[in-house]
This record gives structure tokens, sequence and C-alpha cells, in this order.
């Protein structure tokens, strides 16, 4: 419990960094350590494929790309005016939606409830024989559409290449 | 190879209107160049890179040489009519007078190329221009253009001699820095006080160097 | 002159820039860990491929010229070895050798033969340095510098024993040389030129058949023959550009047409050309090494008729040139019969061979700029003058 | 096949790596301040003055001439004549430098003065290690600092110092001859003996 | 007495555990191994910048420092007294947080990948089910701070130094990753004290090491070059070549700082060595079945350095290769060799017992190498030159 009241505050306070600091490059590294927070949460899980994942994928990786998307797209200078766009109110409406419509979900579920504590131990090679046993079909087909993805950013970049010469 | 003569009369035969004169070499060496106007340098040049039997396609050295006005004193002897006072009346009389006469050629810039063939292995075939003067007529046409060697070399002559090359793709100082005013490879040049004279045991530079240093003080305290 | 003048050579070529991407403006130097010296690359990227360079030039500057004509004809030799301060005895050879043509000095047997000895050891320590200055560009951690560096000591040893001084050596005299060099020299030398081989030999192992030397040297800052004559580049550069022109051959200068060796030519005229030219020509000047250290006949070290101090030559002038290991170097010089030249000029090979380095950058990857720039081999000392 | 050329280059380094343990070829550091390597006896820095006998300031060779001040290409000598005149190593009256100072930050160890100056007063020393805090009077050397006796001068240059004693010893020789010619002239006629000049602008070899 | 000495680290912390009182027991033991990690690791790089400077300098000829303490050995701690006492030099412009940040982060995150590794016989710190996962994202987190230094620095050259790095390092993690996943296949487990043990049996006395076998070998020849490039050494140096980029990323960091940067590079390299040797080499299993009197410890170690003197043999040997090659080589030739691995993994295990396994996956892995390396060369026009004379 103490732990988490650590990791809490720490991934939302990530989360607010994110979206408020004036820097695109600090909002980016602020995303970083959501991500972070997010891993340790699930790590207090005792999920641990899933927390190394998401910092595998997501520290390492997806705010990598984040950061040199921004450094790549536009100066990583700090804007003149505010950080809250006109339509903020609108923004906070739906922000707040989905925060009920999650909450109401979670709270309707029983494993959101305190009395059943069983602990499943999870380990790596359960996830793996789920993945290879149950749900290959799904991973299949999910490992399809990526490289399918793939092919196409890459045939996107060619031709991007062959288009400048 | 032909002969510094034999080159001049082809240039003269391939371009018309030109001009070109040997310059003589007193040098054992004995390798004497030819002096070709302004105008026809270019189309001379030209016909020296392209010409089959020459075929100078390689130019190895772009140079600026400095000549002074040129001041020559004689000793002159007039003979003029001289008002004289002869047994107490005034009568013009012829005398001779002994008079120094200063003539003075000006001087010009020359820029000076040296040819040779890699094709043919020959050379060197010396190409010389002058401008009009030191001063204002300084202006020759560049011939980078045809040899791109001459493109760091004809603007380290524009740099350190003032001669303005036009045609030059790229006219800029080279060695000195952008804001330097003066030219430094020329023969008047006269090197700006502005630096730190180290104490020396040359009576002339410790006191160059203490004029300095008394005038950047007061300077300063100013 | 008009434009259309301009032949497509003359030029460097120009890069259209694709998309709306930021270029980026790089000053390569004057302080910077691989510009040889003080020499700056105004480079413009885009990412990381060069779409302009402009080098500039002048941070040691000192108006060499301008010194040489204040100070006489002999107080000129000394400064000659701050030309290129790797090769001060071909500097030395070259600005003798104008000045004997100039006032028609001839030089005795012996003394040729102890240039050429002398020349060709030169020419040695420049081509093993500079290879591994260029592997040091390519980020060899300094391994084959320091290979090169070990034989380079032998040679800086007998040049200073024969001339007092490692690098400054002012061994050169109008009509001959200072001092002769004894039998235990020409032993030292022997000794040297028998070593060499085994020298060279290691230094291809570590690096002819290298991959990562082969990829990053292959087809990078190629320069075409004919851009290459037009531009006056000489030297290993235009050797390695496939064009057969080497002084020694051309002009015959001091007995050069006595000893057999052979040319060296490069196909691609790319950084890897550059350096097996290199590599082959320290072969070659080994083979003119033991010819020269054979044949040298006894004899007179220098002219006795010839004059040190109160030098005047008659007015008229002179271009001498000879085959520096960096490429042609000459010294032009115009004399109006007083004590020092009228008109001293040097014709610094390292300064007109970076004519080109904007044609062989552009289009290459920044890497490839220090590589390309190392590979045309210069001295700062003698680019600025 | 790929990696070739590099298994090669690293057994080079491999090769050198171990001849370092075992050869002094592969293993060229001297350890500078510690050893030293023998400098060759042609190795030069900066000049200096020879003296003869004991007494530096009686001796010195130097006869105020200023040729090598003339030729030194940086004109880094600067040199005073004397008023009075003391007896050369023949012993002949001679001028003598009253201030004879080289600015050693200018000099470019060029071996000039050495090779113009007809008296073989100004030699070339092999001391390099002259580093000094002072930046402007720690460098720059008068009379006194620059005076070294022959003797050392033949511990550095043996050979080349052996050949100028030789030199001088045969024109010392010749010069009393002509001094005992002169001499006999003079009791022969009773006549002044004339003070000669020096030889100014004689050739060294 | 083997035992004991093999387990002396062990008994030790087991014996200090025991002296507190049970609840406190759990964090002290935490403490313990994180003190040794932390005494141990910066030992081992003093040591092994040590060994390069010297082995360097043997290679290049010279002798290498030798004027602090005997011998130079004392040169290490000359450099961290001057790393501390130096000025700390913050650009003007920097991004003062992120430029503080960045350094720390990195050797935390580094620090944090020994959990895993297994030092000895019973000595992993966090004995971990994923424990190769929890390496590779602590490794990939590091790419995260090497980004923060280059950007925070606003200069030019730490910029593109910190691009290069993270595009480097991303591209590398592919190849690393997937050359190890061919000891998970054949070990079934992502434990690392799991992988140790199925390699510490012996056959005739010798050991049996992936690296014994040939999809076990490709691996690890493929993840000794992804290490290399990961942990950006020579030839792979790029992001810090000083030939063109100054230093790259930490142009603008100086002292203790810098040190951070420098540390945290060598201890990024000792850990990359260390799971090297847990996959490939048998962790702390020792060479020869008569050999395991000696301490597993030991071996382990012994591993690591021997693994760092290969890493200074080339970083003395190879010039540097260029950044697109480097991308092109990561992948157009690491990675279809990785992938191609896989298979021959795959294979190893459907063919079962016997010769003939040994032989078709070596030759499908040889003829691969050979031929990709011939396309490859042939491809980018480089090659061996013959040259011509002129008379």
């Amino acid at each position: 419990m103490v732990i988490f009241a650590i990791l809490a505050p720490l991934t939302v306070a990530g989360g607010l960094a994110a979206v408020m600091l004036r820097n695109t490059v600090h909002c980016a590294l602020a995303v970083a350590v959501a991500f972070a927070g997010l891993a340790l949460l699930f790590l207090q899980l005792n999920a641990q494929f899933a927390g190394f994942a998401q910092i595998l994928v997501y520290v390492g990786a997806v705010a990598i790309l984040v950061v040199f998307a921004i450094l790549l797209t536009r100066s990583s200078e700090t804007p003149a005016t505010g950080v809250f766009s006109k339509t903020w109110l609108t923004g906070l409406v739906i922000a707040a939606a989905v925060f009920a419509v999650l909450a109401w979900a979670v709270l309707g579920s029983r494993t959101a409830l305190p009395h059943e504590q069983i602990e499943p131990q999870i380990a790596v090679a359960q996830i793996g024989y789920a993945l290879m046993g149950r749900y290959v079909l799904p991973l299949e087909i999910v490992a399809v559409l990526l490289t399918a993805s793939m092919i196409g950013a890459v045939i996107v970049a060619m031709y991007e290449k062959g288009g400048a010469k | 190879m032909k002969t510094v003569e034999e080159i001049k009369t082809a240039i003269e035969t391939a371009v018309s209107g030109a001009q070109l004169e040997i310059v003589p070499n007193g040098s054992p060496s004995a390798e004497h160049s030819l002096l070709v106007d302004a105008a026809h340098a270019f189309a001379a040049a030209k016909f020296l890179r392209d010409d089959a039997e020459l075929k100078l396609d390689f130019l190895s050295n772009v140079t600026g040489v400095d000549w002074l006005d040129k001041e020559t004193t004689e000793k002159v002897k007039v003979t003029r009519p001289v008002e004289k006072e002869v047994n107490g009346v005034k009568t013009m009389v012829d005398e001779t007078v002994e008079e120094t006469k200063k003539t003075v050629t000006p001087g010009y810039l020359e820029a000076v190329y040296h040819l040779y063939s890699m094709a043919k292995k020959h050379g060197p075939v010396i190409l010389r221009m002058r401008t009009g003067n030191r001063s204002d007529k300084v202006e020759l046409p560049s011939l980078t253009p045809i040899w791109r060697a001459a493109e760091f070399q004809e603007r380290e002559v524009f740099d350190l001699f003032g001669i303005i090359f036009t045609g030059h793709p790229d006219l800029r100082r080279i060695l000195m820095w952008d804001g330097f005013k003066d030219y430094p490879m020329r023969r008047d040049y006269v090197d700006p006080d502005d630096y730190e004279y180290e104490p020396t045991a040359h009576d002339d530079v410790l006191k160059r160097a203490q004029a300095h240093l008394a005038a950047t003080t007061t300077e300063a305290a100013q | 002159m008009s434009e259309s003048l301009l032949e497509a050579w003359n030029r460097p070529p120009t890069i259209e820039v694709d998309g709306e991407g930021e270029l980026l403006e790089v000053a390569m130097g004057p302080h910077h860990p691989s510009t040889h010296g003080v020499f700056r690359m105004d480079v413009v990227l885009d990412g990381e491929r060069v779409i302009k360079l402009k080098p500039v030039f002048g941070y040691l500057h000192r108006n060499h010229e301008q010194i040489g004509q204040t100070v006489g004809y002999l107080q000129m030799m000394p400064y000659t070895d701050r030309l290129d301060y790797f090769c001060s005895l071909t500097n030395n050879w070259a600005y003798a050798l104008a000045v004997e043509k100039l006032v028609g000095q001839a030089v005795p047997e012996r003394a040729e033969y102890i240039r050429v000895i002398l020349a060709e050891l030169t020419r040695i320590q420049n081509h093993a340095s500079t290879i591994g200055f260029l592997t040091q560009e390519m980020g060899a951690s300094g391994t084959p510098l320091m290979y090169a560096f070990r034989e380079r000591e032998k040679i800086l040893d007998l040049f200073e024993s024969l001339t007092g001084s490692r690098m400054m050596c002012n061994y050169m005299r109008f009509g001959g040389c200072r001092v002769d060099m004894t039998e235990a020299h020409l032993n030292a030398a022997r000794k040297i030129v028998t070593g060499l081989p085994r020298f060279i030999d290691e230094f291809e192992n570590l690096l002819t058949s290298n991959e990562i030397l082969m990829a990053r040297s292959q087809g990078m800052g190629v320069l075409k023959p004919d851009l290459a004559v037009n531009a006056g580049i000489t030297g290993p550069m235009l050797r390695a550009s496939g064009v057969n022109y080497d002084i020694r051959k051309v002009d015959h200068y001091g007995i050069y047409d006595r000893f057999s060796f052979r040319v060296p030519l490069g196909e691609h005229g790319d950084i890897y050309d550059r350096y097996m030219v290199r590599v082959l020509e320290m072969r070659e000047s080994l083979k003119i090494l033991e010819q020269a250290l054979k044949d040298i006949p006894a004899g007179p070290f220098i002219d006795p008729k010839a004059k040190i101090r109160g030098f005047k030559p008659k007015p008229g002038e002179a271009y001498g040139r000879i085959e520096a290991p960096k490429g042609e170097l000459g010294f032009y010089l115009i004399s109006d019969g007083g004590t020092s030249p009228y008109r001293f000029r040097i014709r610094p090979p390292s300064f007109i061979n970076l004519t080109v380095l904007e044609d062989m950058c552009i289009g290459q990857n920044v890497a490839d700029v220090v590589v390309v720039f190392g590979s045309v081999d210069i001295v700062l000392g003698e680019v600025d003058r | 096949m790929l990696g070739e050329g590099l298994l090669k280059g690293l057994g080079e380094t491999a090769r050198n790596f171990a001849g370092s343990f075992v050869s002094k070829e592969r293993l060229t550091t001297v350890q500078y301040p510690e050893e030293r390597e023998p400098l060759p006896e042609a190795s030069r820095a900066f000049p200096f003055l020879v003296y003869d006998g004991a007494d530096w300031e009686a001796g010195l060779r130097c006869v105020a001439c200023q040729i090598c001040e003339k030729e030194c290409p940086p004109k880094c000598i600067y040199i005073e004549k004397s008023k009075d005149k003391k007896p050369d190593y023949v012993g002949k009256p001679q001028i003598y430098p009253a201030k004879f100072d080289i600015d050693i930050s200018v000099c470019m160890s060029c071996q000039i003065c050495v090779e113009v100056c007809p008296f073989e007063a100004i030699k070339m020393d092999n001391q390099f290690e002259l580093a000094t805090d002072d930046r402007f009077g720690g460098l720059l050397y008068d009379r006194k600092e620059l005076a070294r006796s022959n003797e050392y001068y033949h511990k550095i240059h043996p050979t080349e110092a052996a050949e100028v004693d030789a030199r001088l010893a045969e024109e010392k020789a010749k010069a009393e001859e002509k001094a005992k010619a002169v001499a006999a002239a003079a009791a022969a006629k009773a006549a002044p003996a004339m003070a000669a000049k020096p030889a100014e602008g004689a050739q060294p070899q | 007495m083997t035992n004991m000495l093999d387990q002396v680290f062990v008994l030790l912390k087991h014996r200090i555990v025991g002296l507190v009182p049970m609840p406190v027991q759990p964090i002290l033991g935490a403490v313990l191994s994180v003190v040794a990690i932390l005494a141990v690791f910066p030992g081992l790089f003093a040591i092994s910048v040590l060994l390069e400077r010297k082995g360097l300098g043997r290679m290049q000829n010279r002798i290498g420092p030798n004027r602090v303490g005997p011998l130079g050995v004392l040169q290490p701690v000359a450099d961290g007294i001057k790393a501390l006492i130096k000025e700390d030099l913050v650009p003007y412009s920097a991004d003062h947080v992120v430029h503080f940040l960045a350094p720390v982060v990195l050797v935390v995150v580094v620090f944090m990948g020994y959990a895993v590794l297994p030092m000895g016989r019973n000595m992993t710190f966090v004995p971990m089910d994923a424990g190769l996962l929890f390496y590779f994202a602590m490794g990939a987190s590091a790419e995260l701070s090497i980004f923060m230094a280059g950007w925070s620095s606003r200069n030019k050259y730490s910029l593109l130094g910190a691009m290069r790095a993270v595009a480097q390092m991303i591209s590398y993690e592919v190849p690393l990753l997937l050359s190890s996943v061919v000891i998970v296949m054949m070990t079934g487990s992502l434990s690392l004290d799991k992988i140790v043990e199925v390699q510490n049996q012996y056959t005739w006395g010798l050991p049996h090491w992936f690296v014994f076998t040939p999809m076990g070998f490709a691996a690890f020849v493929m993840f000794a070059i992804a290490a290399t490039a990961e942990t950006n050494r020579s030839p792979f140096d790029l992001p810090e070549g000083e030939s063109e980029l100054v230093a790259g990323y930490f142009t603008e960091y100086s002292g203790f700082k810098f040190a951070e940067f420098f540390l945290g590079e060598y201890v990024a390299m000792l850990s990359i060595s260390g799971l090297g040797a847990t996959l490939f080499l048998g962790g702390w299993s020792a060479p020869l079945e008569i050999l395991n009197v000696v301490p597993s410890w030991f071996w382990f170690f012994a591993k690591i350095m021997v693994w760092i003197c290969f890493y200074i043999w080339m970083r003395g040997t190879f010039p540097r290769l260029r950044q697109d090659q480097l991308m092109n080589f990561a992948w157009k030739f690491v990675l279809p060799m990785t992938l191609l691995n896989l298979l021959v993994a795959g294979l190893w295990r459907f063919m079962g017992e016997g010769w003939l396994r040994w032989v078709v996956c070596s030759a499908i892995l040889l003829a691969a190498y050979v031929l990709g390396g011939r396309i490859g060369m042939r491809s980018k026009k480089f090659g061996p030159r013959s040259y011509r004379y002129a008379e």
C-alpha cells in the first residue's frame, strides 16, 4: 500500500505534466515518467511480464519515438502563448465522461471488490502457453496485421525516397 | 614544345586583335613570358588550353607582382634665357643650367600564370597580365572559368594584392579576414601598429612597443 | 565574363534540397579535433548530408611571402622548413632548386644523390603519417598512426644526426648541401631502408584488406580526372584519379632520370585509391632509395664556388618546382638584383589541393567530410602561409 | 569472406601487443625525464658564445663584427660594440661585444649565425630545456648567460670542435709567424706596428 | 572447503542479515546486495579503464599510463579525483534540470541491470522469472537518458550525437534480443539462473555451453556485434566519434557528470558482457569439469574480463563505421542472420539428437554468412583492388 501511495501520485503527476508543461520535449519526458510509473504498478501487482514489456516498449521505444517525432517535425521551442487551447472545456468534458465510464465499469466488476484475494501466480511461461495455445489465432492475426502495416510503412518510405530523386 | 615566339604568333593568329609582348627573363633559366592585354586575355588563355598542339591543361601557379611607381631622376642640361645684368644693362642671355628632372613611370599590378600541360607533359608557358595602375584601374579578367586551379589562387592575389578579377565566381578575401582593409603583399604596405610587441633586444622594436603601449594606455585612460 | 563561360566542372555541384527539412549549419573548426590545426569548414547539412561546404583559411597566416621579400636569399631557407613542417627537406630542395635556376648554379653529383635520398625518406615518412592521420579520422584510435610514427622516428633520428634538427632541417644550400652525409649516415639510411618493407607489410596487413576501411573509403570523395587536372590538383591525389603526372618523371629535376621506378595510378579517384597510391609510392620510394644508396659517388657535397653570403642574383625570374610528398611544390622568384627577392612566391600543394574539397564532399555524409579532408593531406603551415 | 581483413588486422595488433613485451623495437618509448636518448653530435638547439681559457669575459672569441646580427633571419641577435679593445686569442687587440643579447624566444635554431661567423665564436648548443616562467626577461640571454667554455664545446660537439681547434691553431701559428715577421721588420725599420683590421667578410668553411 | 569458498559471499550475507531482527532482514539484505554491486562494479570499471589504456598502449607500441603508483595502477584513482575537483560547467542555454538528470538516470538504469545477473552459484540478487526481459527493459531505458543529455545541452554536436546514439541503440536492440531468443528457445526459460543451470552440465569433462552449438555460436557472434553497438564501442562508436562530433552527446559535460557518463558506459559494457557470458559462455560454470574447484563467481568475473579484453582489442584495431553503413549492417545483415538463426534453432530441436543436425545447422549458417557477406560487399561495391603503374 505504501508503494502504491508513492507510485500512483508519481504516475498521475507524470501524466499531468505531460499535458501541462510548455516545452514539448519536457512533455515527452513526462510521458516517459508516467509510463515508468505504470510499469512499476504492474510489477507491484506481480505482473512481471506486463511490467517489463511496458518499460521495454513504452519507455524504450514509444517515448523515444515521440521525442524523435517532436524534434523532426517542429522545433522544440516553448510556445509563447498559453498551453491550453480554446477548446479546453470540451476536452475536459470528454475526459470526465471517459473517466466516468471507466469508473462505472470498474466498480461494477466483481474483481474490484476487496474481499476476493486469490493472487494468482502468473509466470511468464503461462503467458507463453496461453498465447501459443488458446489465443494463437488472435496472435497470428495481430502478427499478420503488424507485418502488413510494416510493409506498408516500408513502401511509403521507399516511395518518398524514390520521388525525391 | 613551341618557343615563346611561336606561341605568340599562334595566339595572334587565333585571337584577332590580341596584343602580345614577350617579356624577357634575364636569369639563366631564360623562361620568357608572354604579356597579354587584359581585353583578350580570356580568349588567349582559352586558346592555350584548347589548342591541340599546346594543350596547356594544367595551371600550376598564379601570383601577383606589385611594381611600384618608378621615379627616375636624371640630370638634364637645359638651355634657357636668363635675365642677367651684363655691364649694368639687363639683357636676356641664354645659359645652360643643369636641372634634375623627375619622371614617374606609373606602377602597375601584374598577375602571372604558370601553365603546363599534363597531357603533353611540357611547359611552362608563362602568361602575364597588367593592370592600368595600382589604385583604381586594378581589374583583370579572371581565368577561373578556364582553369579551376585559379579559383583560390586568384582569391589570394585579390586578397593580398588587390587585383580585382572580373568574372571570378567567388571573389572574397581568403587569407585575411573579411573586414581587413589593406593589401598586405603590396610593396608599400606598412604594418599596422595594433599588436602587442614583446620586449626584445632591438631598439626600434622596443621603441615601437613603448610608443604603442603608451598610446594604448592613454586611450584606455580616456 | 558571363556565367555561360563557366564550364561544367568549374563549380562544385549544387544539390536540390528535398522536403521542407531545416538545414543545419555547422562550423567545423577552427577548433575541431580533425581539422589538422586551425582550419574551418562551414558546412551546410540536410540531415547528415552535406549540401554546401566552404573552407575558411587564414588562421595561421603570417604572410610568409612578405617575409621572403624582406630577408635575404639564404635567410629564407630556414623559413621554408616551416611551411610544410612534415617535409622540411623537400621544401628546402624546392627553394634551392628555384634559386639555382635563378642564378644558373650547378649542383655536384654527390649533393644530388644526398638530396634524392633525403627527399625520398621524407616522402615515406610523410605518406606513412598521412595514412595514420587518415585512419585516425576514420576512428582507428591511433594504432596505425602510432605504427607510422614509430618508423618516422627512425627517419627523423637520421635527419637529426645529419642536419642537427628533426623537423626544421635547414639543410640544403644553393649549389649543394650544408654538411656531408658520411658513411655512418649512409649506413643508417641503409638500415632504415632494409627495415621499411616489413613495416609497410605490417601496415597493409592492418589496413588494406580491412572491410571497414574499404567500406568507409571506397566510392567516397570521388575526384574525376578531368576536374583534377583542371583544378590543378597534384601529387598522390592526382595520381589516385588516374592521371599520370609525376614531376620526378616529367621534369627529371635533380637526377631522377637515373633511377628506375614506377608511378602507381588509381582508377576510381576515391579515398581508398589515395590511400593505396600512397602505400605503393612508399614502396617505389624504397626502390629509389636502394638504387641511390648503392650508387652514391664520392665528391664534394657543395659546389665550392657557391656563394653563401652576399648573394645577389642578376635581375630575372625563375620558377622551380619539385614533386613534394603532397604535390607540386613550387617557388617563384623575381630578382631585381638586390639581396632579397623582389617577389617571393610559394605554390603550396596543400592549399591548391583543397580547391576541390567542396566538390568531393557535396552529397556525402558529414562523417565522410573529415575523411575526405584527411585524404587530401594538408598541413596548415603551408595552406595559410 | 566478410571479416577476413578484420581478423588479419586483429592478428597484427595482437602481434604488436605481444611484441611490445619482448622486443625493444616494438616498444620505442623513452621515459623522458629519467631516461634520455643520447643526442646526436650534430644536434642543435640555440646558439652560445665560445670562450677560451678560464675567464669568460676575457676569453670570448667574438669580436662584435655584427655579421651574425645582420644575417640572422628572425633578427634575434643584438650586439653593441665596445669602445676599447682587448687582445683576442691570437694576441691582436680587438673590439669585443659590450652587449651581446640573443632573444631565445625569437631564435629559430637555424644555425645561420654559426655558418657565417668567421671567428668560430658562436656555436650551437644542444640544451633544449630552457623553459622559464618569466616570459619576457627569462628568455633574453645576455653575454654572460651565452658564454660557454671551449671545453664545453668539445664535450657536446667533439668532432666539430676538434676541427675548429685545429683550424684556429693553424691560423694562430700563421698569425704568430706573421707577427714575428712584422716584429722583425719593425725592429729593423723601427716603425710602429700596425694594428691589423679584423678580416671581416672572410668565408668560413 | 571448495563449497565454502564458492558460497563465501552468500554465507557472509546470511550471517550479517541474521544479526538483525526479523522485520528488518529483507531490507538489510537488499541494502547489502546494492552495496556489493556498487562496490564491485565501479572497481571493475577502474580495472577495465586501466586495462584499456595499458592494453591499447601496448598494441600501439606505447607503455600506457605508468606514473601514478607502481606501474600506473593508481591512474584511475587520479582520474577520478581529477573529475571530482573539476568545475562543473553547464552551458548557459542548456536545460538545467534535464542536463542534470541525464547522467543520473543513465547510471541508475545501468546499475539496475545487474540485479538479475547470476554472478555465481546462488548469487543472483533478484532471481526473477523474467530476468532476461528485465535486463532488456533496463537497457532500453538507457536510450532515454542519452537523448536527454544530447537534447538538453543545446549543442548541435550533442544533438547529432544523441540522435545517432539512440537510432543505433534502437536498431541494435532488435538483433540483440533476437539472438538471445535462440537461447530462450533452447532452454525454455527467461530466467537467467535457469539458463546457467542448463549450461552447467558436462560431457567428457566439457561444458554444455551454448556457444559450442552451431546456432549458439552464430547467436554469440551476432550478440557480440550487437552488444558492441549497444554500448557504443569501437568500431560502432560513432555517437562519440571524436573526429566528427567532438564527443557526441556528452560534449557539454564536464567534471563529475562527465565521469558519470564514462562510468555508465563502462558499467553498461561490463553488464552486457556479463549477460553475454551468462547466455553463451555458461555464466559462472567452469570451462572444464575439473576446474569446478575454483569458485563459481571467479569464472563469471573472469569471463567478463575476457570479454572486455576483446572489446579493447577491437578498439585498438578497427576504424569506425559510418552511420548509414551501421544501419545497413544492422538491418540488412545482422537482423536477417538472427532471424535465420531462429529458424535454425527450431530445426535443431525438430531434428532431434544425432550428428546430422550438427552438420545441417552448421552448413546452413555458414553458407548464409558467406553468401550474405559476399552479396553485401558486392551490392555496396567494395572489395580488394589491383593497381596499375605508369613507367
